[in-house]
């Protein structure tokens, strides 16, 4: 294969990616790898979320599961049954209409709004329609997350261009977001979630817009990333990928918890 | 500190970056201070012309012609040592005839061939004319005045103030003062709504920029910092435009107005300039800074 | 025309989507007009009183004490025959000092024992102002009047207008009417900035919404028809809100002001409000179609 | 499999769909199965792209190429490699640097800007970021492409629904592109792009956001849009997709033509 790693996808050898994160990530060990006992980072409890305006369908129905410290989970279900919606309870974008959700033992539905920031810097969010800043370039679209939690300016010159080269994106440095193509504005929402190295790494279809080799790169980066004890959440629906991972997947349809099994396939119907 | 920096950093790239909008609001700023400024100018006018109006309110009191010199300088003395009098002179039977001729310009004069009917008269100038009556009360019940006065059955007779005119410049002057006041106001408030508006309209067209910068975990201060000082800049940068318009205006318009309208005193001292524009440069950066901070508060609920 | 309809349905779904951009839009023309109105109004007050000063302005020709009722009959009726007098009147010598009494507060007329030195007249009142100088030398070059003037050595002595004080009067009314217009102007010009701003930031905030309309295959017509709807309805019922509160003012805060301010001249007709009224509608309307289609064509070059 | 077509994919029989959509579209017969040897829809000549604000990196490079009617091409390449800078030329969104580029032969490079609005009216485009309207509801957003065009009320209120339904939203009418999933909101994008019936469908990663089977319901409809005898032209980076359909694929690599081969797979280099 002909193809030039530094476009596609990032020039790295896995050895050297490792190295260069492992200084930047949680204090676990990279050998260590996570149990699934760990402790519950996500706690879900009898959880139902009704839209104000789509009253009569629940997005999610009374859904309770636990996520362990370290795992590596996707998430899959058809289209519109309630992934995103999940994963945006998760961040208090919004709050369930009833049963509680915990995250690190904090409780987010009794939690003060202005905690709520220090609870979103611990995770890192890849959103499905990107939420890049029109006005800033890449570079200060994914120096943002560091400086929201205070980092120096030493700091951020360092770890933005690094954080930037493992996603392939080390020349669109100075682009804007609409100058660049669909699956770099995703890259970048990859390289802001993971930039400041959170304890709880949630992607919501971080694949959508990339071709299968770009696409592999960053679920190997993901991997990785796990390895050093960071919890991942990966709502997909790349039945390639899920297939070939063979990690725990929970499966949703239509609001209702389907499947949960470790080291699953893409099967939305238990 | 470091995040003030980072904020003022913001700001100049947030400018540069949203040109128009930016433009739009240091326009409406700018417009809105001169106004005002413009308006402020215009109070202080008014209020030349109505303490120049009240400045004129003094008492003449007629004099006798055989009062004798002696009693005349007695009066003056005691006249002086009252309070709110600020300075009192003489007027003799042939200058009261030279003046009358000079302000009225009916043929009365000639036909008086050679008389003088005219009085002569103490002048009594107040630096307070709200005390004219008290005053006049004061000379009137002067024992030596009563000798000298003009009409001694009835020395109240022999002061003139024009209690009536007096009353009425007051209720004009005060009438203008509310009425211009009450512009002022208006204009103020009208200003205040339009930077609100402007204010208001930039931020919504930024709410998704807003909206983001919460979910990547930005604090509500953090978000507002950038804001606040894009407004303010906004205000500093119209403020020192409406000042410079109104200097411009001070030293070209001003003195040709002047010439013009010289029944009206343009004469404004530069404390007065000084205080219009402070006035106007701080409340264009409380109006900046309240304006943002109101505008984005339904943005940043969480 | 199925398209007219289709953009005042789109005009009035997305006055309700965007209430709060719209509110913004609104008030901001409303306030604008409002302005514009009050400084109208304030106009036709200045010009009242401008024109009440003028009106003053008459001819007094005096009359020697032997002049025979037949002459000044004569005289009387050639002026009334001249152009630009309105009307012609008499004062006997009796008038003239009970007038003289009444607007002098001097003393002098206690000290007449009895004369009366004062001339009877031939008042005349003039249409036209500006005329006064014309009529004068008319009155003046008449034989019958040359006659039975007060001064026939020099008939011109005889008649009295103030030259100077006509004068200062004009050039005072003028100014006052240049500063008054100028200022109107210079407001008219803010509301059109405020409200181009306005529109401006409005129409930034959706050029998303603009950018996809054209990409789906939408003409520039089309794109423009529900917003220069939008701008125009802003705009009437920014000027109906105009028009409300001034119709307020005009009834309740009118006669308030006229009894305070007896000098002034608050007496508008109603035809002069309705033309301020339809001034305001038409300039909103203008101003927000134009204001829209300016604020749009950068955001419609394909 | 007891998954309800009517939630992940539209209820249709393929009989019943094809009915309905061919008193739509054009003036083909259905059983008419075009030949790639029709006429040239469109024509690529020489065609450059180098973006202002890239200037040393041709997006596209020297592109020729011609695509006839009826044809069903996929369009692939790696993520940045110019397939949505080839489709927004097409439909004039951007201009070529150099070379010419002709859509149902008027030439695109010299064309007049009054008469682009009418090129696009007979151009579907599914966007890669949806390009909804953010205001209106999903009806008014699939509306929307009919009143472009002065369709009557009449037949929007009976087309729009029915090619809602196509598309499995039938019960998401009066909802706004904020409410729904992000698959959702490309299937409203697909909506607007068939619902005017073009004689040239154009869709950028129409199922990026898709779980497998609504990717294949919706790749089923295209496959019998394109039976009517209407041009398609997909980008996409679903392998899967592209190796089962065997149709005619464009191959790209920064900007380079690499491949074009009737009834090809998913491989970027030749
Ligand atoms: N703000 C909202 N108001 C009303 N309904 C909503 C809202 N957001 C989402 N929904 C509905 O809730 C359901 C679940 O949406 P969600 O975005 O969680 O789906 P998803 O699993 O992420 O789908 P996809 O894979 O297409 O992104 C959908 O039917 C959607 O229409
Ligand atoms: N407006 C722009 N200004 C500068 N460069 C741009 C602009 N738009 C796109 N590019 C660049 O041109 C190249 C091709 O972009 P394009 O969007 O065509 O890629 P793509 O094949 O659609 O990729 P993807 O699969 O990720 O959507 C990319 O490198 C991108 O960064
Ligand atoms: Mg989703
Ligand atoms: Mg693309």
């Amino acid at each position: 294969m002909t193809y030039d790693m530094s476009q596609g996808m990032p020039a790295y050898s896995a050895r050297q990616a490792t190295s260069q994160l492992s200084a930047a990530l949680p204090e676990l060990d990279i050998d260590d790898i996570p149990q699934s006992y760990g402790l519950p980072v996500i706690t879900f409890d009898h959880v139902t979320k009704i839209y104000p305006a789509q009253p009569n369908k629940p997005a999610l129905d009374d859904i309770s599961l636990e996520i362990f410290a370290g795992e590596f989970v996707f998430l899959i279900g058809h289209s519109g049954s309630g992934k995103s919606t999940f994963i945006r309870m998760l961040i208090r974008e919004i709050k369930p209409t009833s049963g509680t959700i915990k995250v690190a033992d904090e409780d987010l539905t009794t939690m003060r709004n202005w905690r709520v920031p220090y609870l979103r810097r611990n995770i890192g969010c890849v959103f499905q329609d990107f939420k890049l800043l029109p006005n800033k370039t890449v570079f200060e679209n994914v120096a943002f997350a560091l400086e929201v939690i205070g980092k120096s300016r030493h700091v951020i010159k360092t770890q933005v261009p690094e954080v930037l080269r493992l996603v392939g994106l080390q020349d669109k440095l100075n682009k804007r977001p609409d100058q660049l193509s669909g699956g770099e504005q995703q890259r970048v929402s990859i390289a802001r979630a993971i930039v400041n190295r959170p304890p709880l790494l949630i992607c919501d279809e971080p694949t959508g817009n990339l071709d299968p080799q770009t696409s592999r790169g960053i679920m190997d980066l993901l991997e990785r990333i796990n390895r050093t004890g960071t919890t991942v959440l990966v709502a997909t629906h790349d039945r390639e990928m899920v297939d070939n991972m063979r990690r725990r997947v929970i499966a949703l349809d239509r609001g209702v918890l389907t499947q949960d099994r470790e080291r699953g396939v893409y099967r939305v119907n238990g | 500190m470091a995040s003030f920096f980072y904020f003022l950093r913001e700001s100049f790239t947030g400018f540069s970056r949203n040109l128009s909008t930016a433009l739009g609001s240091i326009i409406t700023i700018f417009l809105s201070l001169l106004i005002i400024g413009i308006f402020m100018i215009g109070g202080y006018v008014v209020d030349n012309v109505a303490s120049s109006l009240e400045s004129e309110v003094s008492i003449t009191a007629f004099v006798s012609d055989d009062a004798s010199e002696a009693d005349i300088d007695t009066v003056e003395s005691y006249i002086r040592g009252l309070e709110g009098v600020q300075s009192v002179s003489f007027t003799t039977k042939d200058q009261a005839l030279e003046n009358f001729r000079q302000t009225s310009n009916s043929d009365i004069i000639d036909t008086l061939d050679g008389q003088n009917p005219l009085p002569a008269s103490i002048d009594v100038e107040l630096s307070d004319p709200q005390m004219v009556e008290q005053v006049a009360s004061q000379i009137e019940s002067n024992t030596t005045f009563q000798q000298i006065c003009d009409e001694p059955d009835n020395p109240a007779e022999s002061l003139k103030y024009g209690q009536q005119t007096v009353e009425r410049l007051f209720t004009l002057t005060n009438y203008v003062r509310y009425i211009s006041m009450a512009l002022v106001a208006l204009l103020i408030f009208i200003a205040l709504v339009f930077i609100n508006n402007t204010i208001r309209l930039a931020i919504l067209a930024r709410r998704k920029e807003i909206a983001i910068m919460r979910l990547v975990g930005a604090s509500n201060g953090f978000i507002r910092g950038p804001f606040l000082m894009e407004g303010a800049l906004h205000a500093v940068i119209g403020a020192a435009l409406a000042v410079g318009v109104l200097e411009l205006l001070r030293y070209l318009v001003l003195p040709k107005l002047q010439t013009a309208l010289m029944f009206l005193n343009f004469d404004i001292g530069p404390t007065a300039f000084l205080f219009i524009y402070v006035m106007l440069a701080v409340s264009g950066l409380i109006i900046g800074l309240i304006g943002s901070a109101f505008a984005m508060r339904r943005y940043l609920k969480v």
